[in-house]
């Protein structure tokens, strides 16, 4: 052929094949594998904060029913065991709530005919519990039957267990969804560089003959797909932020279900993606490279 | 050529670029291909290697450049005894190698240029400084115009010429090169030669194992036969301390 | 080398190197690849089956509230309701519950203490749907003020329709990710054919130019890709079965959380993995090959 | 060798198994390497193609074996217009031709025994049918202790003589041979270069294309020179209707 060739023109080209590098299947491989993993990580950071809020939201509070008992009225009962909660370890205020509170819960019950002043309507006192070390509905309790009050303590602990619980499945299956992505995603790129060390074998042997390092060979492809991995990450990165942010945008603060409240700066997470996906695949390429190339 | 008496562990010449003592080879746990070989090859001497198909030239090529190991025996290397070096510090000697391979090994993704300039990329040399060489030496070899062709677009003969372009570019002080002419007529078999001997001229040591008994008989160079991995026969010059001057 | 060769015993070997065919690394990739898709399967089945449980057993039943207005008598309004409620078209059954289900509503809030006979305490009305055509709240309430009763429906709507609307999200989102998973594992055998057929051009071209037409060259691949994918199906599969069944172990019918009851039928959902990736695999690398071959 | 002038459509000689009508080729959109070429092979003919390194000659070949398209003339291979094929009905034809590359291209992965045998594979022959044969042709050609080696493992001489071995053991109607003999010593030339005439003689068309000089004058058989993709020469015996018969 007769192209010009010119020779101060002339730049190196790199050693391997600039097309290899930009397989479009490999890339959506690892671009996918990218987006399940952040996908992945928003759900368990959605889900582990909603989780979070609500449990911190009903731990530091409890409600105390109070049922007048003997010839106290309910607000005499109610006002006292106020007091006794607020004396309590742990209680940091207790509010006996004005009686209206208690009739909003009865009356849908009674309608609006009934006369509630004349009924033995039970009142509610809200406790506000001390961050650190919260009093449990026994200590409550007790103190409150010592001073002979007929009471109901609802520190929704049942409610908080359910959460954590709930909370903690969801994180270590995410945990283990991510990490086994994180591992298939490094297979990828062992395979893709076995496969990539084997149809360029002849470059890797002369490259090794002509007094290259190992290091030297390993890293050709240990950059290269650290970059693929780059490229791949973010895309996948930028489609997980994409969905996250649509789910944000169409359900609100509380995400599409209620369940899964997404907050704008959980998107951030998926920063890191590119970078752990160049980190893992630099490794896998290393690894896989530089034990092909001792065998020659 | 200098031939060493079996098992004598003579002290070594200062100027011996390669020293062969008691060298067997053999592949994984075949047969032995070469055995029990004992020669030297002095810095600047120009060999050849002949012998039947076979015979083990390659395998003795293959000894030098460090693409093979002794199963017995020791080969030296620009006085040094190769089994002792680390690994690390093989990279090094090889750049001080020349190859011509005999099935070329040439990547097939790089063009011409830049498979010939490839070693003194390796080297870590800068582009700038070699480039006019590179370009001068492929038009040497008559790929002046074909600079940019990938050699999977090239001829065979062309393939050769670019193969014997990247084992010289680098101006090795030992060129090894495994049959660089069964692909070129004769003219073009004369100017390769010709090049070798200007590049022998110039200091570097040469080996040439090569079936071209025409080649052979006009070079007037040592020659060392092999049949069966055994030297059995030494060329016109006998042992020669030094490459006659052509 | 001089190992004995015995001609009669030879036997063709296959054209395509065996060992490349066992990559751990593809293996793994697909492997992972399947147990995701598996496991995406089993959460939206069991999802799905769970939400149509529960929306099934709210769609067919509403509550209605019954108030007693002017001179009735709860106990006669709420036998008018339920009279009433029997006519109406889509409703199975109509029956007033007795006045003590009543009460035990509304008991916590008026203690032991109260005299509920005394009082207006509503009366409750179970309504039976009819499966095919159930009436909705609406007829059930034109009805009701038809015959100027003071009532509340309530007939779960809302429920269903959040149920329903978390069912789909579960549904469509698990399709997504099912199908993104099958094209990032169609696209991982697109891969590793072409780096199959990079790497063994040679193979390639020498069949070619001895007379092996396209289509035998491309079944090559198209057969060890269809094998590697269903033995890594099999493999996800598995490993997919045997967390549903630990899931279901664990938590016994409701599985790990009460909102993905894992039922060991649904486990049988695997079993089609393997053929269907074996089936993406072959199409992935058929096309790819049959493309490759041709630019010879 | 019948040389037909240019642009004559010649009534088709029945036995005529190759025949170029004004064929040019160029790969891609580089300049024809192959300008304008007119003759026939009768079948059962033997001829040599020569030529300097680039002239065409691996060309010309990979035209006959349906490896490359001319880009303008005609192509005529057993009687048909390369042309007017439908792809489908290439790789029949491709079953009658064996083909020795200049590069050889063996498998890799496969023993000696499995690339000898791979045309007959492919033709869909049993292997207890044909086995014998292979091994009998490997041991012809000096490869009877190696058939169980893999390519890689080979002496160059060896692998070559593995590629004829390939490219007969189907009895082609045509053998196209790209420099055959480049890695064999003259011994093993001359045997190849017998097994040639011997096939030649059982009615196998034979082209071989080399620089190999001593061959060409030794085996006196008519050559087809080639410069710059256009032929330039024809050698002792002209145009013939038939290969002489050794
Ligand atoms: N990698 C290998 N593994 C096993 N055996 C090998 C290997 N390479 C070569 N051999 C065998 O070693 C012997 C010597 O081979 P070598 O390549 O040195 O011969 P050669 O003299 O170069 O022959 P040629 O002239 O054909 O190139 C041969 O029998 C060959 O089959
Ligand atoms: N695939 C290709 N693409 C582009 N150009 C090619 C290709 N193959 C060969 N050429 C060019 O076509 C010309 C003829 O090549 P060809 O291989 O036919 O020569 P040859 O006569 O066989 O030479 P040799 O004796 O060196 O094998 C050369 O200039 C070569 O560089
Ligand atoms: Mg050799
Ligand atoms: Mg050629």
């Amino acid at each position: 052929m007769s192209e010009p060739f010119d020779v101060a023109r002339w730049r190196p080209a790199p050693f391997l094949p600039e097309r290899d590098a930009r397989d479009p299947a490999l890339i959506f491989v690892v671009a996918v594998l990218c987006f399940l993993a952040c996908l992945t990580a928003l759900g368990v950071i959605a889900a582990d904060r909603a989780a979070g809020g609500w449990a911190n939201q009903l731990t530091g509070e409890a409600t105390v029913i109070v049922r007048a008992r003997g010839g106290e009225t309910p607000d005499a009962a109610a006002a006292r065991a106020a007091e006794v909660l607020a004396g309590v370890q742990g209680v940091a205020e207790a509010r006996a709530l004005e009686r209206e509170k208690a009739y909003e819960l009865v009356r849908p019950w009674l309608g609006d005919s009934a006369d509630l002043e004349d009924l033995p309507v039970p009142r509610l006192v809200a406790v506000t519990l001390e961050r650190e070390q919260p009093a449990t509905a026994d200590q409550l309790n007790a103190a409150l039957s010592a001073q002979g009050l007929d009471t109901v303590v609802d520190d929704h602990s049942i409610w908080i267990k359910d959460i954590r619980r709930a909370a903690g499945v969801v994180r270590w299956t995410g945990s283990g969804v991510f990490l086994l992505i994180a591992l298939a995603a490094a297979a990828v790129v062992a395979f893709a560089t076995r496969a990539g060390l084997a149809a360029r074998k002849d470059v890797v042997e002369v490259l090794h003959l002509t007094g290259a390092e190992d290091g030297y060979i390993a890293a050709l492809f240990q950059l290269r797909f650290a970059r693929i991995a780059a490229v791949s990450g973010a895309l996948g990165a930028a489609a997980a932020a994409a969905l996250g942010a649509t789910l944000r945008l169409i359900g609100g603060g509380e995400g599409i279900t209620p369940a899964l409240p997404i907050a704008w700066l959980d998107l951030l997470a998926v920063l890191p993606c590119p970078l752990i996906a160049a980190a893992v695949a630099a490794v896998a390429a290393r690894l896989t490279a530089t034990a092909l190339i001792r065998t020659l | 050529m200098s031939r060493k008496p079996n098992n004598a562990a003579a002290p070594e010449a200062a100027d011996d670029i390669v020293r062969f003592d008691a060298v067997s080879m053999r592949y994984g746990r075949g047969p032995e291909v070469l055995s029990d070989l004992n020669f030297a090859l002095p810095r600047g001497s120009f060999h050849f290697v002949t012998g039947p198909s076979g015979a083990g030239k390659s395998s003795l090529l293959k000894l030098i450049y460090l693409a093979a190991k002794p199963s017995a025996g020791a080969v030296h290397l620009f006085g040094e005894d190769t089994q002792r070096l680390h690994p690390s510090q093989l990279p090094k000697l090889r750049q001080r190698i020349g190859v011509v391979f005999q099935d070329l090994i040439l990547l097939d993704h790089l063009s011409a240029f830049d498979n010939a300039a490839l070693p003194l990329r390796i080297a870590g040399h800068k582009p700038s400084e070699y480039r006019n060489d590179v370009a001068e030496l492929l038009a040497w070899v008559g790929l002046g115009k074909r600079m940019q062709a990938q050699p999977p677009t090239l001829a065979g003969g062309e393939k050769q010429r670019l193969a014997i372009a990247r084992a010289v570019v680098n101006r090795p002080e030992i060129l090894l090169a495994d049959e660089p002419t069964g692909n070129v007529d004769q003219e073009m078999a004369l100017r390769i030669f010709r090049l070798f001997v200007e590049l022998n001229r110039l200091g570097t040591t040469i080996v040439i194992a090569t079936h071209d008994q025409d080649l052979v008989a006009r070079a007037n160079k040592p020659v060392l036969n092999l049949e069966h991995g055994r030297i059995t026969a030494l060329g016109p010059q006998g042992p020669r301390p030094r490459a006659d001057d052509e």
